[in-house]
Order: C-alpha cells, then structure tokens, then sequence
C-alpha cells in the first residue's frame, strides 16, 4: 500500500529553491509596488525563473523540458502563493499543460521548446456569465474555408497582455474545442485589462471579434479535464501558501500588539480563532500533497475526489483567514497599507476561480456518498 | 390619536412627494455607502448639498429647538422623514457626527452660547463635524487616549494624534477626548472633552486609504496646536463620562439625533434581489439548494435583528436583561452585514473575483460592501470587544 | 401600522403568576426526583394548574373555558420551559386545540369542558418512520357500518398512560382523518412507554390494533394545519424557556468554577460562546412573541413563516446553548449530577418533533425566496 | 523488503483468520465504546475475557519484551494486529491504561522489579488499572493537584480525592499524582507519581453516573490510605514529569504501547451508512440536499484528520511547526466525533429523540455516542485548553 503523501527529495529541494527564491525576489513591499505597474511582475524575476528550469518542469525532455510530473510544480507555487507573486508562472504552465495533452505534434514541437524557454502562454477559458462549467461556450467558431472566424469575448484570461500564445476554448460545429491563438492574431485594442479583486493579479477580457485562425490552429484533444484538474491543483497549492502567510501576519500582529495593556494575542478571541487557521492550514497542505501524490495514479475516481476536497478546503479556509486577518488587525486592518488585505484579495480572487466551496462540494456529493 | 394619525399620514404624504421630486440624480459616479467614506471632493460636495437641501425643505432637525435652527416639532415628524427617506433610498446626510453626536451632545449639555454657535451649521451641512475619540495605538481602548492637552493660559496646547477622523478633511469642528492629566490612578479621570476648531495651525488631518483602495478616513495630527480653553465641554476630568453620553447618542438609544438617512442602506432584501437575477455557475443562483439555505439563514437572522428591536421596547418581555438587546445592537447589525456582503459574491460565480468597475456584478457594489463592512465590525469597539461588554456588563461574567 | 411584537397587560400577569407557580412547584431537584416516576408529573400541580384555569384559556365560554387566545398560552409554557416541568399541558392544550378548530360539536361539547376542569387528552399523529409530515400516514380506519376498526401503530404519543382521550390522526378511505378515541377503547397493555431522550417527558407507543369507534369519531375537520400550527407555537416557548435556564445555568458556572486560578468565566473562549447564546436567546424569543403576535391575524404566510422561523431558531440555538453547557461545566457536565443534561435532552427532544432547523429552513425558502 | 512483506502478509492472513474465528458473539446487551464507558460487571467480565483471549494468542504486547510476557517481535506486527482487529471490528480490550499508560511507563522508567511485577497482569488483564490524575476541583489544571501523599515510615499516607478513574471498582491499581510537598512557588514541583494499589484501606472508589445515565467513572476517595513508599516511581517531587511522560505514551507520540484495539470505532463511514438506510422526514435521509452537503463536509473533515496524520510523517512538509499536526490530534478527532455524532441524529426524523432502546435507530447507538463524545472533549485537556495549546506552544503567542 502506497503511502497517500509521498515528498520526495527533488520535490523537498523545490521546496527549498523555491522558499528561498521568493523570499529574496518577492518581499511584500515589492509586491506593492508592482500592483501599481501594467504588467504586474519583473522581466528579472521571470528571466530567473526560466534559467531555473521551472517553465520546463513539466515538459518533455524532446520538447526541451524537464520531463517531471505536476507534483514537482507543487512546491514552487506553493511557495510562490507565499509571497503572493503576480508571476505568468502558473497560467503558462497551465497552458503548457494544455498543450501537452492536448495539441498537435505540430503545435507541441512549435510552442512547447518555446515555453521552456520563456515564453509566456495562457489560458481563455472564462465567459461573462462566470460560468465554471468549462463546457458551456458562447464563444464560437465558424469554418471557412481554411481558416476559422472566431466571435465572442473571454473574460480572466491571465496576463494576456504579455502572453504570445493564448488557448482559447470555443464551440466549433456545436463542439466545444481549444484552439491556439498566437496574440499578433488579436488586434491590441481587443485585449483589455480587467479590474479584479486581487491587484497582484493581471486579467484581461479578450474580444475574439475579427480574429481568425487557421484549421490546423485546433488542439487534437479537448483536454478540459486536464485543464481542470492541473488548476485546481496548482490553485489549491498556491493559496495553501498564501493561507500560510495569512496565518503568520496574524500571529505577528497578536505578538506585537497591546490593548488594554495586553498583547492581544493572550485574548482568546483571537488565539482560538487563530489556532483554527492553523488547523485549517494544516488541513489544506494535506489535501494539496495528497493530490499531488496521487495526481498521476491514474485511479481517476480517487484523483478528481482529491482535487474537489483541495479546492474547497484551500477556499474555505483561506477566505476564513483572509477575513479574520483584517478583523483581527483591528483599525489598521481596515487601511490599505496593512498587509491583510494583500491576502483577503488573493483569497478571494482564489475562492472563485475554478469553483468555490460549494460547487466542489456539490461536485465531490456524488463521489462520495452515492 | 386618530386625529393626530390622520395628520401624520398627510404629512407623510407630503414627505414623499417632495422626496420624490428632488431625489437627486445618480450622479454619474459611485457613491459612498456611509460618511465613513467619502473619498473625493466630488462625493462630499454632492452630498452636502443634499443635506442642505433636505434642511431647507424643513426635513432634519425637526425636533430641535426653533430657537437654533430646529423645527421645534414633535420626533414623530422625523420618524416619518427618516422612514421615507429610507424608503425612497434617497443620498444620505453626510453631516453624521454632528447631527447624531456632537448636537445631540450640545443640546443636552451645551452652554447658551454653544446652542447658538454651533446647532445651524450641523444641520444646513455649513460646519462638517469630525470625531476625535480613537488613537493609532489604543484603538478599543478609549479610555487609555493619550493625546495630550496642557493647559495654558485661554488656550490648551495639544500634542498627539487621533485616527479614524472621517470627513477630516472636510470638518470645521472636532470632538476630542484628549488626556488633560496623567496624574491618579484611574486614567479615565484624566480626559476632558472639546469641540476643538479644526482650522487651526498644528492639526493636520492626513488622509488614510481603506482596505477598498479608497479614502475616506484621516490620521489627525495635533503639534502644539492652540485650542481656546471655553471649547471645553463638560469640566476638565469628565472627559470620559461626556464620551460616553456621546456614545448613547450615537447609539441612538437616548433620542436626540438630528434624524434623517445616516448611510445608505443595504440589507438582505438587496441580496434576495441580487440572488434572482445574478448567475452562479452558469445558472440562476436561486436554483442552488445550497444557496437558497444560505439564503433562508441569513434572512431569519436580520428577521430575528428586527424583531428583538421591536421587543426590546417591551419591558415586561425584557425584564431578565433590559439592556442584552440594545447593547448588541452593533454587533448583531455589522456582523450580518459582514455575512451577507461575503455572501453575495458567492452568488456571482466567477465573477465574484471582479472588482469596482463597469463589468462586475452591480458595479462592484458588493465587494466594495463586503471590504467596507470591517468599519462597523472593528470600529467603535470590535465585535470581539463587544462580545466582552455583553458578558461582563449583560451576563455579570468577570472581566477577561 | 400594527407592531410586530405586542404583549398585553394580561399576558404579562400570566407570565409572572407561571413564572412563580413553576418556580416554587417545579425546581430542578422535583424535577429529578419525578423523572424515576411512572407519570412523571404530579396530580397536585396538575390540580393546581387547572384550578387557575390554564387548562381552559384557549376553551371557548360556551364550553367552560375563558376564550381567550394561543397568544396568552405562550407565556405559561415558556415558565413551564424553564423550569423543564414535565406536564401533560403542553398535549392537552394541543389537543383542545384540535378540538375547537375540528371537532364536531358533539365533539366539543362533550370534551372540551372535561379538559377545562382537568381532564388529559393528548395527540397521536406521529409514526413510527418519523415523518414530520402529518399527512404520510400507514395507521388505517376501515369502515364497518356503523364502526370504524384501527389497525397500525402511533408513536411519541405525550402522556397516553394518564389521558383519557386520544386525538388519532388515520388513513380513512384513502384520506386523511382525525378520531376521537377514549382511552378505554384501548387495551392497556397497547400503550406502551418509550424511552425517549427527555426523561422528563412521557411518550408511548400507541398500538391501535383491534380498536374500534363509533363512526361519529371522526372529527368535523382534519385540521392538520392548526395543529401544525399550535405545536410549533408552544414548542417554541418552551424552548425559549428551556434556553433561558441553560444560559443561567452556564452563566452560574461560570461564576463560581475556578481553573488556573482564574474564575472561568474571565475566559473569553466561554464568555464570547455565552454571549452568543445570550443572542441566541433574545432571538428565539422574539420570533416567539412575534408568532403569538400575529398568530390569530388570519395572515396565513405571514404566520407560517413566523412560526417556522420560531421554531428553526428554537431548535438550532436550544440544541447549540445545551450542548455547549455540557462542555463549559468540564468533568462535572460529563455527569449525570450536571443539570446541563437535562438541558441537553430536552434540547434534542424538541428539536426533533414536529420537525428540526433544517426541515424548517426548507419550508421557509420556498416562502421567502420564490 | 519484499522478503519482509511476504512474511508480513502471510501473518495478516493469520490474524485475519483467528479474529474471524474468535470474534465473540454478540453477547445480547449493549457494549460500551471505551473502556471509560463500563458501567457493568456483565460488559467488564465480557470484555475482559476477550483481553485474556487475545493475549493468550499472541496478539497484545507483541513488542513488548519476553522477559516480563511480551512477544519481543518488532512493532509492525502489532501495527497489522490493531489494523486487523479495528479492520474487523472486534470488541476493544479494555485494560486501557495499563496498556497504554503505566505499561509503556514502567517499562521506561520502572525498576527491574517494577516490570517483574506489573507487566504480565497488564497484558492478560488479571490486573486492571485506573487513573488519577484529575481531581474534582482542578479539572484541566492538573499540576495543581491537591490530593495529598504524607511520607510516615515505609508508607505515604494519601488524602484526598481523584476523579474520573475510569474500571475505579475493577482496578487493582491505580497511576496517581499526588502532592508530597506544598513548599516552593512552583506548583509542579511539589508532586509525586505512584504506582498504587487500589486494594487497601482508605481507597474507596466511588461509581459515577454519567450524563448517559450510565456508570462507568470513579470518584476515588483516599482517607487515610497507606501507600508503600517503594510505589513511588521517579523521584520525589519529580511527578509532573512522570505524568508528562505518561500522556506522551498515551498520545501514542511516542509508541510503546501495548497495542490491541482500545475502542469501539465509530467514524463517518458508519455515519454515511446510517445515511444510506435511515429515514428522515419519511424519505430516505440520503435525498436530502442539505443532508448531503453536511455530510460531504464532515467526509472532507475526516479526509483532512487522516491526511494530516499521514503527513506530520514527513519532516520537510512539517518544516515550519513540526508539533502542529501531532498536538491537535485530540483536539481534531474529538471534535469531529462529537459532531458527526450529533450530526446522525437529525438523519432519524423524529426518532432522533429517541433513547437506548429497542425501538430506537441502532438501538440509540447514536444519541449515546453523542453523549460519550464529551468524554473526548472535556477529558484529557478541554477542547478550549487543547486550543490554547495550540496557540501558545505551537503558534507562540503569549498566556491566557
């Protein structure tokens, strides 16, 4: 019987790198600063990451990659999540995933090298009704001749501004289909900076109106599931750190902080309550190396069960945190120089993308009690 | 009584009629929910010519004395303003602490002159009040202010900083707890209370941004600025008894407020109405079973808000713990409001990520709602704090 | 514009005549020593209670009662509440009830001023399945000319040993119906006590089995709905009551027990839970008395709401103040000395009749939602 | 490895196959889930009997040394034991803290004679043992233990009073924290750790009846009672450490523990089967939404428990506060337990408020281990102390 939570040497060493990494490139005063630029993050910052490998982690060796599994992506944004970098880290390798599992031998010996050197690439999911349903496209594509005419808008899509390669989903003949879009192919004017609740983040709705690709621009496989199931792991993995770091804010305020000539922290109204963001935190990091364990098992049933369970803990528990955190600081929570609300916003920027508490617990009903 | 109803019912009438004529119009920019949070010159400068307006028109004040500026009418007629005011989801009067803070203070406590000096201009919005009871370092805990004034000669020199001075910028006057003795074992006996001028050289109020990426609040800065000693209300050492009369003000629970619209409401006929036509995951939210729980949750409990409030005017139904409803008022109302505000976006599905702008959800009035909601539920004395006060001061618990 | 709340002057006087009357009959020590009794309560208090005429308010003149309303019961079973007294009143109140809004006027006048000068009746509509659906019925009558034979069993029957009619809800002809049933139509050894969580209450199993009524048994009207209506009313104030002692209680301990030198009350992980039971209370009994309020208004979905709000209140907070009352008196709450128990029992016993907080809340959205 | 796995499955298969075989039949009255829970001599002789017959087949002390009659094997076969018989839901053995407790103790700290003397009767249950820690006025506060030891002669001269000692009346001994010195401004300081026995004058355990309305506790009266000083284990004044050192045995953090099954499990595998056929509102309880979503939540809060304790495992995931995961453990399992049993009731209709009894959902299995619950959330440390502890020694934040 395998063990449910494996943490081998190279993932521990991720770890490390990674800690260390963010730590030193990603204090949260340069976290503020870099809310208030365009594009949300540092060209160094990225140029390190992709001399580290990290872009390649998952990409096969004959594509220039690493050739390792999701599991070893764990740690890295975890360890991002910490320090709430805006990085294209996690949608690029989203998309790389996608291609990975989806594209053509062409479009993966195209993009994939590229990738793994640096290029940023993302995902254009999401519509304007919210809808976390993947399937349920407006966005359409009508054949013509060679090409495909595409209409419609996409909403969060991630860094597009920066990306050269967006996979857009859309309904083609009444099918859902991905397709790859290189961004010369969308006018600039198309691509518009969205204002979502976490400023570290950068969002853009894309307007597809006018666009047109190629036939051959059409992934081989629809890989929704594996779309899904990669976000919800690696989203459930960055809000572990981001909850981690929540809880640390908190416990150094309660250390720091007198009222009524206590520190605060000796009030149980706030020690208990911060002993159960602990609990929780402990709980999400398990859910999360759990997944990732058993991410490339191949046992489906028990992989989709994992991730539902990761997701609505991690968002749960990170909205709870993220919550108290600015409660708990008091006055100074409800400022915008106090760092509570950096979490409270990726909290929640994280609750709702790819389905908060309650869908994947509608989602995991079925699972596991019918 | 059927008479005087019939009066009243005319009147209300009337009420509504003119509210409904000169109900301004949406002004083309989001407003503030409170006056907690006017952030731009704009917002301020649209809402103080409501208040005027509505002051004019004979609708606030109406049970203040007509020697100052009142209308010197029973409260029922402002009871009835307020509600339709509330009603008609008209702009609120931005003049909060003065109208609910500092006038009812000066009217109850005043000197001759005070009333004639200061109760017009709370109530046409020409002199904006401000609060200065809080401090940056002792936050709950009032009664351990430590901004100081020193006596000297017809002035008093103050010296330290208070924060969450809303409408700072904007107010010619202050009321200000500050510490005129260190001396004695008990530091409430060293407070004092002021209607302290706000021009003045040495007070610097300096705009802080909220949580929501706003203004609205200001740090105050006071270094040695001069304040005349006759601003003084209440004798030196009482400091903390008027504080706290100023408090049942405000609570409301004494009368004595100016009356109309304070903030501008949300509650949860809002989110009802927001649940029926907003799209969770693609379909209508109402059609969770999950969602119509929550829903149901939080509806009986601003039911239950409600209902204790009628009873607590009941003393044969409250004679156990006559103060257990009022004393929770606060903590009930900002903590629902918390729930609910968090809860709304979860009807939104994805969208419940956006933020203030045209393509969220209502504008981003709800995530807006859900950051601002932490003013109710950390200021003036945390839910936490308020926990305490109702264990040791309703239950007779020892304190923590 | 009517307040939502009102309390008359004559309500008032009953809530302190109850008040003392259970106070002074009914302290918790009486109540312990009557839990190892058969009946469970005693005739001397019952005595008392109809010689002040509670047994007939809601019995209208003509049938020896004082006519008055619901609205003025209330105020008895919330002292009654308090003092966990474990009284027939509750059914028989109930059951006259049942018989002023259905009975036939033989019915009435044949009853009614037995129950008025003290006489027990009680309600059998509960089954073995549980259903708080009074409608669901498997207990049947079948007609035999002028007779109607019973088959099946009635469960959590209140008091049926003492009664001397039973109000039996059947399946007559396919149809809800309600029967008159004198407690001498039934075999003795066919009621048989329950142990049910509350020892301070008195349920039975009902075995209807070769029982056989004339056919002008059957009431006028299957008044399911004032039934309904009623038990929610009065189960409610008796939880109101029943909360209010468990705070007292709590509070009591928490002023007197010390730990680590401090009394435990000076803790905030018990003082904040008290005050949120303190909350807890003032709400149950507002949604009580607004319910009385408005109880005879006619406003049908006014009242249904009210009534299920009260007892989806009752139910969450009762059973949350008793539970939590076991765990703040520690070691000594694990005992069967603690009065927190008897809390405790009676909080679930009426949490799980006539339906829980989640059976409650269900009724309510389709009301205040749709 | 493999080798060792083999061997390993082989004994699996063995195990597997003697429990089957020797599972005691249902003995026609209710069992109690822990050994805290006996309250008759029927349910002790029953259980004890099966304690001897597992012994007596090899299967209790397996890592225990053959000198004082254990198995002397490594800890993994004991591990495939407990896991068979918790697999197979055989009944638990009930010498809990002999096993758990003063046996792990003994053979770490007791003296040659000490392991010649109580170990065998441990394991084959000829000597039951109780526990006093607690006291009836010092709940969770045990370093202020008042029960007093009086060195007179060879003897210790014991006065006072210990609570909760569970199998009171059963127990041949007792593990006792007694005061032997009140000097010293350090109240841990002043207390010594006896093994006693429970078979002299002046011991008078006393049965308590539970919130249940079962037995199943002691108080456990000393007036006068005579105590060999050679039953003092560790030195004097040392008994907080002794007793530190025996909860670390019995948190399992350490190991050492005798093994066997030491309750009746009851967990959301059972609560979901009960979901499955139980019946609530007349409809099967499983149809219900809401039903549904709780227990999904409390499946995920299960999840979480298990996953934890798998992680806490590996050192570079626990890098941060590597005592997190293990020091919640009670305090997690606990809690959880007391909710989900609470929770089953509301799958019954209105039969959750039946009691133990035949007509009751599992004879009312459930409204009793709801009851029991508590046992888990106040003994040992409350949930609210458990929470302290997590605060200040695994997050560092200062005193209550």
């Amino acid at each position: 019987m395998d063990s449910l939570i494996e943490f081998s040497e190279e993932q521990s060493m991720l770890l490390d790198t990674a800690t260390d990494f963010c730590n030193s490139r990603s204090p949260l005063d340069k976290v503020r600063t870099l809310i208030s630029t365009e594009k949300g993050f540092e060209i160094d910052e990225w140029n390190a990451m992709v001399e580290l490998g990290w872009l390649g982690i998952t990409i096969p060796e004959q594509n220039g990659g690493l050739g390792l599994s999701m599991a070893d992506v764990v740690p890295i944004v975890e360890a991002m999540g910490r320090q709430l970098m805006g990085s294209p880290f996690l949608t690029t390798t989203l998309a790389s995933q996608a291609l990975i599992h989806g594209g053509t031998q062409v479009q993966q010996n195209e993009w994939l090298p590229k990738i793994a050197t640096g290029t940023i690439a993302t995902l254009a999911l999401q519509e304007e009704d919210g809808d976390w349903d993947l399937h349920n496209l407006s966005a359409i594509g009508s054949i013509n001749n060679d090409s495909i005419e595409l209409t419609g808008k996409k909403t969060f899509v991630l860094d597009a501004a920066v990306a050269e390669l967006l996979i857009v989903s859309i309904s083609l003949q009444g099918m859902p289909a991905l397709v790859c879009v290189p961004v010369d192919a969308i006018p600039a004017k198309q691509i518009q900076r969205e204002t979502v609740i976490d400023e570290t983040r950068r969002c853009y709705e894309v307007n597809l109106e006018g666009v047109s690709v190629p036939r051959s621009a059409v992934m081989a496989n629809t890989c929704f599931d594996v779309i899904q199931r990669a976000s919800l792991l690696l989203l459930s993995a960055e809000m572990a750190g981001g909850l981690a770091s929540t809880l640390n804010t908190i416990v150094e305020y309660l250390n720091t902080r007198k009222q009524f000539d206590r520190l605060i922290g000796s009030y149980q109204a706030l020690k208990h309550p911060a002993a159960d963001i602990l609990l929780g935190l402990e709980a999400v990091r398990s859910h999360v190396y759990h997944a990732a364990t058993i991410y490339d098992s191949g046992d489906k049933a028990a992989i989709e069960a994992a991730l539902h369970m990761a997701k609505a803990t991690a968002s749960e528990q990170f909205a709870f945190a993220g919550d108290r955190a600015v409660q708990f600081h008091g006055g100074f929570g409800f400022t915008y120089d106090c760092n509570a609300q950096l979490f409270l916003r990726r909290a929640l920027w994280s609750q709702y993308q790819f389905g908060d508490e309650k869908y994947h617990r509608q989602a995991l009903a079925p699972l596991l009690l019918d | 009584m059927i008479e005087h109803n019939k009066d009243l019912d005319v009147f209300r009438a009337d009420v509504s009629k003119w509210l409904k004529e000169n109900n301004p119009k949406d002004p083309g920019f989001i407003l503030p929910e409170t006056f907690m949070e006017v952030g731009t010159d704009q917002q301020f400068e649209f809402l103080r010519d409501w208040q005027r307006k509505v002051y004019d028109a004979g609708y606030l004040g109406m049970a203040w004395p007509t020697e100052y500026g009142g209308g010197g009418m029973p409260q029922i007629y402002q009871d009835v303003v307020n509600a339709e005011m509330a009603k008609q989801r008209v702009p609120f009067v931005p003049n909060t602490i003065g109208l609910n803070w500092a006038g009812p203070l000066i009217l109850n406590m005043g000197r001759e002159e005070d009333k004639q000096r200061y109760i017009k201009g709370i109530l046409n919005a020409d002199d904006i009040w401000c609060q200065g009871f809080s401090e940056p370092e002792h936050g709950s805990d009032l009664g351990n202010a430590q901004c100081r004034a020193v006596k000297n000669g017809d002035d008093y020199i103050v010296n330290g900083s208070k924060i969450w001075t809303s409408l700072g910028s904007y107010a010619k006057y202050m009321i200000l707890l500050a510490r005129t003795s260190t001396d004695g074992d008990n530091k409430y006996a060293g407070l004092s209370f002021f209607l302290s001028p706000m021009q003045v050289d040495g007070i610097e109020p300096q705009p802080i941004k909220k949580l929501t990426g706003e203004y609205g609040f200001c740090q105050t800065h006071f270094i040695d600025a001069h304040i005349p000693a006759d601003c003084m209300i209440g004798a030196q050492g009482e400091g903390w008894q008027v504080a706290m009369k100023t408090l049942m003000f405000e609570r409301g629970a004494t009368g004595g407020q100016a009356g109309g619209l304070s903030m501008m409401d949300i509650n949860m006929g809002d989110v009802l109405e927001l649940a029926k036509r907003a799209r969770r995951n693609g379909k209508p939210a109402l059609d969770d079973p999950l969602i119509r729980d929550e829903l149901v949750q939080l509806l009986i409990e601003e039911r239950s808000n409600r209902l204790m409030n009628v009873r607590a005017k009941i003393p044969a139904l409250n004679a156990e713990r006559p103060n257990a409803i009022s004393m929770s008022g606060k903590l009930r109302s900002s903590e629902l409001k918390r729930k609910f505000t968090q809860f709304a976006l979860s009807l939104q599905g994805a969208n419940g990520a956006r933020y203030v702008s045209a393509a969220a959800v209502d504008g981003g009035r709800w995530q807006r709602s859900y950051f601002n909601s932490f003013s109710a539920t950390i200021g003036g004395g945390t839910s936490q704090i308020q926990k305490n006060i109702l264990g040791e001061r309703v239950l007779g618990l020892p304190k923590s």
